[in-house]
């Protein structure tokens, strides 16, 4: 077990540098797809299958692919150019040690710091405890609701943001800048 | 057994790796990519914690089904704009998106 | 418990004992039984895959009036060896340009979605990879898996062909998901769990497919948008996409795509014979043994193969807009109507009969087509006053 | 009638003219018909209400101590009430006779004089005389025509008024309403005589007269206050009780050494020389002839002056409260003094004036000196019996020469030579041919005037006065009245002689006509009356008429005071004085100017006498100039521009110092520089300091925050935690 959780350890941080480091962007969303199988693996480890699968579900089966897309309809040539990091990329890596180390310090301190993970009740099936949770009115009934409500509203935003009434759904790919053709502002061609 | 600290500095390391690819890189999408990182870490720890300290209550897991539709809306908005951004600016590069400059 | 009843049972011990045997830890040899235990079910699974090929040879023969391969040994049952072979032969020719990486990972991908499927299909009660309490879901997730791949192959090729016909194939894929994962839900409602054991168990009395028999038709046809066959297999339109997204794959890269695909549809037709008709039962034959409950399964899967090949070799090819406008505004409504009325009537009649539940299900799907279809009428006629003109409805008056 | 119809007649006496004024005045002087014919109307009812009542005053013996009238309370004075009242008593039955038939006669003289009935004047303005109006007749010939006076009915309205201060000021029981018409008097004066004030000279003299009559009555006011707050008391009943006048006679007053009612009586007095015009106070009467010529009648005969000796009369017992029968009082000596000075003073002046109407102005001064002396010296019922006499033959005088002026109009509109002065006697000459009915009354009035012997009434009253003067042995005083009188004489013969004897030394005095009957009959009721009046007042024991007509007058007006003043014992001595200085005056006036034909050739145009001893001057001199300086450089330059103005101008001057400072140091240097653009230079250096911060670019706001976080994060970790 603490083997396999290493490994999975290992190919997570690895593939989320890789993801953050990477100047190829559908790299990038590879090495995420990865980091996220990681992360399912972690949550079977951690007893919860459901979630496990919704994680491959959800994050590999959509969101990755919706990235992928999104990576697609916005290149102007398939090369992407430039530096991967900004100028002032050192900074943000000094930032994100500090936050590493603060949240590490924060972490150790507390006192269930280093727990045994406590039995699971035999018999205990988390789906269905899952389930009765989320229907039953004095748990995460509303909850649930909301984030239905949630899910629809960003659906119906996205899809209006995104629609381009004119050029059909998709940008021409590969629509190559004109010459002198700067961002111009409220660029109106609609 | 693996203590719950494992988890915990797994979770932190990949916040903080997701706060970096947000921090530096320059393309916004990567910046989204980020975002998914930290979002993982965190459920990462809602899953921990649930597994480690009651399984019995599953609140961890509907917490993180939650971040799960969370996250999904966020990335598809995100994504949403970021195309429209593209489509007005031709460009997603973070540093160039500076309209609301003073 | 000998070996015919729990074949798998036995076996595991037998090579625990062997292995203890040898001295090696417990959960050593515990790993190395279960990697064994992969290690023979994708065998098994690749060997009927090189079989499939032959049957798809000889239905697709048979379907447009021809003999098929018979040449090369009896029945041509050695031609698909020959495919194989040639496929070995010829050159992996991998074009410049092409992001190695994932050009090569694709087809592995591919085939990787497919045998992971299997390790939840449960042959017999007692032979099953693993029994997930989410197994329905696990199919979902390995679909996203076998998008994921279309996409490497599509962008990693470096050729526009490619990349249009993936995403094309990769839109169709994720929109018919959704009536899948509705139609899968039926099941679940119905049986109580998502685990497949506990599904084969609850059809004992009742196959599935006479309660919702809508359900069935509709991940039948989700099934096949999912694989990319038939009406819908855009993505390999001669015409418009040369051979969608593995046109830049040669040789036996091509050999596994192909051979993925086709165990990919096998597997569906298995999945659809386990969810609506009964999986292993078949009015008792399975209790004689575990290996006959899975000659059961096998058969109904290869029944499942045969339709879906039915469906491909006889339909013609739908165009995207088309086929995304079908799923969008009509499976999908459909699908979350006929859920919501087997829920609905399950939780109702939950004390009744069998016979009831059969009776009022079945007369609930008849009232839900015969609606469904009136709509359709009253809609198509609309349509075509628009296109003809008024000329139609003069003739008809015409009539009475 | 009982008494109580006659009380209330009294009261309504003067009620006619008030009324005829407010008629006129609001409702009908557009048409002059009207006006003239309200105005008549009431004089006549006042006339016919007075008669009434005198006859029953007659009637009624022992009138002195039972007089008619009542009294209604008017004003409330804290918890008593001050009455008003009316009052006719001998004296005032007596006044009110002849006051209410001169101004009757003098309402009926002013319809002509005021040429009712003539034509427009072609260029007449309102507020000059009129200048006559050219007429065509039915042949074509085109001759001027007097013309009517444009303000016609004003003229009967201000007269109205005037006969309603006069009868207030003659019907009244009390000071306080006597003052009142007094008053009315005094504007109805300066309207009348301000009456064509387009003339510059007539403004002037109106506003002459006005002021001086003021001061005399600011005096007048002064004497009523210091009775009342004596006495209580204003009504004459009341103040001339026994004890009354013996507790005045008593109090002492600081001035001159006078008692209170001598010294009541005395400012009471100077009131009477304003109004009457006696020495110190007479410029203003010469210069009233401005005014019509009716107005000078009534004003300077019959009413206004008379009324100041009426007033007098009134208070004689206040003036003789502590005389003892033979030496006078301070009081009384100064009031004979004034009396007999002014008398002998403005005969002189009288003798050098050409104008008609002047003349007759200063024989009114002198005449009325002689009665201020009768009273002066104790004889007020020879006093009011020359009052009464002095002003029928004096009324007569002036309508006379109004009638003689009006025809001498005649002759200037004749010739059209305007510059020829209607009114100067040497223009006139030999008028007794072309008018003979003015000239025998004027010839009447001219002997009443001098006293001709026994047939004139003037002679009567005048030898009276001179007959007590004598009687009471006050040498001074009967050796001045004599020369008096012979000046009289003589300036009297002088004026008939030159307008009347003698042939028309001019054009206009050839074309000279006698005016009409409304002008002539008045002058004829009066002669009748300047005659027969006299014969009413004859001493009993007067050497040949003594007892044929009783001393009715000595009876009746002696009646008035408690005791009665006994008669003087008869001697020849004021007897033969009075008939030389009469005879004398007049033969020698009319040898003197038989055939003066010119102002050079008189001999009298002294020019000390021509210009009234220079009092006009004098006056101008001490006070009109001090005036004019106190009011222009005193008060104006000193105090006004240089005291008040420079007050201010310190005043604007430090304010605007206080305003530039503040401006400079506070307004300029702290608010527009330290908080003005000071706060603004401030915001702005921030602004520029903090904008580059804003870079648009979100990474850099990310990372800001986290930074941000974790510092404050490891603060409150490192604080709480601890």
């Amino acid at each position: 077990m603490t083997i396999l959780f290493l490994i999975t350890a290992v190919v997570i941080l690895a593939s989320a540098v890789m993801v953050v480091t990477s100047r190829n962007l559908v790299h990038a969303a590879l090495w995420l797809v990865s980091a996220l199988f990681g992360v399912a693996v972690l949550y079977a480890l951690l007893n919860a299958g459901f979630l496990a699968v919704v994680q491959v579900v959800i994050y590999i089966g959509a969101i990755a692919i919706l990235f992928i897309f999104a990576v697609m309809l916005t290149r102007r040539e398939m090369r992407d150019t430039g530096p991967g990091l900004n100028k002032n990329w050192w900074v943000s890596a000094l930032t994100s040690i500090l936050t590493f180390g603060g949240l590490a310090f924060l972490l150790s301190s507390w006192s269930g710091f280093s727990q045994t993970p406590a039995a699971i009740p035999s018999g205990f099936d988390a789906v269905s405890a899952l389930g009765d949770a989320l229907i039953s009115p004095d748990a995460f009934v509303l909850p649930f609701e909301v984030a239905s409500v949630l899910l629809v509203a960003a659906l119906v935003g996205a899809v209006y943001i995104a629609f381009n009434p004119r050029a059909g759904d998709s940008p021409r790919a590969g629509d190559s800048p004109r010459a002198g053709d700067s961002p111009r502002a409220g660029d109106s061609r609609k | 057994m693996i203590p719950l600290s494992w988890y915990l500095i797994l979770s932190a390391a990949l916040f903080s790796i997701g706060l970096f690819g947000v921090l530096a890189r320059r393309n916004a999408i990567a910046i989204l990519l980020g975002v998914e990182l930290m979002l993982n870490a965190v459920n990462i720890n809602l899953v921990a914690f649930w597994r480690y300290l009651d399984p019995v209550k599953i609140t961890g897991q509907v917490f993180a089904i939650i971040v799960f539709a969370v996250a999904a809306a966020e990335v598809a908005v995100g994504l949403a704009l970021v195309i429209s951004v593209y489509r007005n600016r031709k460009t997603v590069v973070a540093d160039e998106l500076d309209m609301m400059k003073w | 418990m000998n070996f015919w009843k729990d074949p798998i049972q036995v076996t595991a011990d037998w090579l625990m004992s062997l292995f203890t045997g040898w001295g090696m830890a417990e959960g050593l040899a515990n790993v190395l039984i279960s990697l064994l235990g992969i290690v023979i079910l994708v065998t098994i699974m690749l060997v009927i895959d090189i079989l499939l090929v032959w049957i798809e040879r000889k239905v697709v023969a048979r379907f447009q009036d021809r003999l098929g391969p018979n040449r090369v040994g009896p029945f041509g049952l050695i031609q698909p060896f020959a495919d194989i072979i040639k496929l070995f032969i010829k050159e992996n020719i991998t074009p410049v340009g092409v992001d190695k990486v994932v050009y090569n990972l694709a087809p592995v991908l591919s085939v990787f979605s497919v045998l992971i499927l299997w390790a939840i299909i449960p042959l017999a009660p007692v032979i099953i990879g693993v029994d997930l309490n989410v197994g329905l879901l696990y199919l979902v997730a390995a679909g996203a898996i076998g998008t994921l791949s279309i996409i490497m192959a599509g962008w990693s090729s470096n050729n526009k062909f490619a990349l249009l016909g993936a995403f094309r194939q990769v839109a169709a894929m994720i929109s018919y998901e959704i009536p899948m994962v509705v139609a899968l839900l039926i099941p679940t409602v119905l049986a109580g769990t998502m685990g497949m054991l506990g599904i084969s168990e609850a059809q004992q009395g009742m196959w599935y497919v006479f309660l919702s028999p809508l359900g069935a038709l509709i991940f039948l046809i989700s099934a096949v948008a999912e694989l990319g066959r038939a009406p819908f297999d855009l993505s390999e339109g001669e015409s418009e996409v040369v051979a969608g997204f593995h046109i830049e794959y040669s040789g036996m890269k091509f050999g596994w795509f192909y051979a993925g695909e086709l165990l990919h549809a096998f597997t569906f037709g298995g999945f659809w014979g386990i969810l609506f008709f009964g999986g292993y039962h078949f009015f008792g034959l399975e209790n004689w043994g575990p290996l006959v409950a899975a000659a059961i399964v096998l058969f109904k899967a290869l029944l499942g193969y045969w339709v879906i090949m039915w469906i491909k070799y006889t339909l013609m090819r739908i165009r995207i807009d088309h086929m995304l406008a079908f799923n969008w505004k009509f499976l999908v409504p459909l699908s979350l109507v006929v859920l919501m009325v087997t829920a609905l009537l399950n939780t109702l009649l939950r004390g009744a009969s069998v016979w009831i539940l059969f009776l009022s299900m079945f007369l609930a799907n008849a009232l839900i087509a015969w609606i469904t279809i009136e709509i359709l009428r009253g809609r198509s006629r609309i349509a075509r006053e628009k296109v003809e003109g008024s000329a139609q409805p003069v003739v008809e008056s015409a009539h009475h | 009638m009982t008494t109580e119809t006659i009380n209330t007649l009294i009261w309504l006496i003067p009620l006619p003219p008030i009324l005829a004024f407010f008629l006129i005045v609001l409702l009908t002087n557009r048409s002059k018909a009207l006006s003239h014919t309200i105005g008549v109307g009431a004089a006549a009812l006042s006339f016919l209400g007075s008669m009434a009542v005198f006859i029953q005053a007659i009637g009624k013996e022992h009138l002195g101590e039972d007089p008619f009238g009542n009294s209604i309370p008017w004003l409330p004075t804290g918890d008593t009430w001050f009455n008003v009242g009316v009052l006719i008593d001998p004296l005032g039955a007596a006044v009110l006779f002849f006051v209410s038939i001169t101004i009757f006669m003098i309402f009926l003289y002013s319809v002509g004089y005021q040429n009712f009935g003539q034509p427009k004047g072609d260029h007449d303005r309102p507020g000059l005389p009129p200048h006559g109006a050219t007429v065509t007749d039915e042949l074509g010939h085109k001759h001027t025509v007097l013309s009517v006076e444009p303000m016609y009915s004003r003229f009967f309205a201000f007269l109205a008024l005037f006969a309603f201060g006069m009868y207030t000021l003659v019907v009244s029981d009390n000071l306080l309403t006597m003052f009142v018409g007094w008053e009315i008097m005094g504007l109805c004066s300066y309207l009348l005589i301000g009456f064509w004030y387009g003339k510059e000279s007539a403004r002037n003299a109106a506003i002459k007269a006005f002021m001086t009559t003021r001061i005399g009555d600011v005096f007048m006011l002064l004497g009523i206050s210091f009775l009342y707050s004596a006495t209580g008391t204003l009504t004459f009943r009341e103040i001339f009780t026994e004890e009354m006048l013996h507790a005045l006679a008593t109090t002492a007053t600081p001035i001159l050494g006078l008692s209170a009612a001598g010294l009541i009586a005395l400012l009471l007095f100077i009131g009477t020389i304003g109004k009457s015009a006696q020495w110190p106070l007479h410029v203003w009467l010469p210069d009233a002839m401005e005014g019509p010529t009716p107005v000078s009648a009534m004003i300077h005969a019959a009413t206004m002056v008379s009324a100041g000796v009426y007033a007098v009369i009134r208070m004689f017992p206040l003036l003789t409260a502590d005389f003892t029968g033979h030496g006078l009082t301070t009081a009384m000596s100064v009031v004979a003094f004034i009396g007999a000075f002014t008398a002998l003073f403005s005969a002189t002046i009288a003798v050098a004036q050409n104008d008609i109407k002047r003349v007759l102005a200063y024989s009114t001064i002198s005449q009325l000196g002689f009665m201020i002396a009768a009273l002066g010296i104790g004889a007020y019922v020879a006093a009011a019996f020359h009052l009464i006499t002095h002003a029928f033959f004096k009324a007569l005088l002036f309508l006379g020469s109004g009638s003689v002026i009006h025809g001498m109009e005649h002759g200037v509109l004749h010739t059209g030579n305007h510059k020829v002065d209607p009114q100067d006697m040497f223009n006139m000459g030999g008028l007794r041919k072309k008018m003979p009915i003015t000239f025998w009354t004027f010839l009447i009035g001219g002997f009443a005037l001098s006293g001709f012997p026994v047939i004139t009434a003037g002679f009567w009253s005048k030898d009276e006065i001179l007959a007590d003067a004598f009687g009471h042995g006050h040498w001074a005083v009967f050796a001045t009245l004599a020369i008096a009188a012979f000046l009289t004489a003589f300036y009297t013969m002088r004026q008939i002689t030159l307008t009347f004897l003698g042939e028309p030394r001019t054009e206009e005095a050839e074309h000279a006509q006698e005016t009409p009957w409304t002008m002539t009959v008045p002058l004829m009721v009066l002669a009748f009356f300047a005659i027969t009046y006299g014969w009413v007042g004859i001493p009993e024991h007067f050497p040949v008429l003594g007892g044929l007509i009783p001393n009715w007058f000595h009876e009746f007006v002696g009646g008035t005071l408690a005791e009665h003043p006994e008669a003087v014992e008869f001697s020849w001595i004021p007897l033969l004085t009075s008939l030389v200085v009469a005879l004398g005056g007049l033969f020698f006036g009319w040898l003197v100017y038989r055939n003066v034909n010119s102002p050079a050739e008189d001999k009298l145009q002294i020019p000390v006498l021509k210009n009234k001893w220079y009092f006009d001057e004098a006056y101008d001199f001490l006070f009109v100039k001090p005036a004019y300086w106190f009011a222009e450089t005193f008060i104006y330059k000193w105090m006004d521009t240089g005291v008040i103005d420079g007050i201010l101008h310190a005043f604007g001057k430090v304010t605007a110092f206080l305003g530039t400072s503040i401006r400079q140091y506070i307004d300029k240097l702290i608010i527009n520089e330290f908080m003005g653009d000071g706060t603004a230079r401030v915001t702005q250096w921030f602004g520029g300091r903090l904008q580059p911060m804003q870079t648009g670019r979100i990474q850099q706001y990310m990372l800001a925050s986290l930074g941000l976080l974790i510092v404050i994060g490891g603060l409150l970790f490192s604080m709480l935690v601890r």
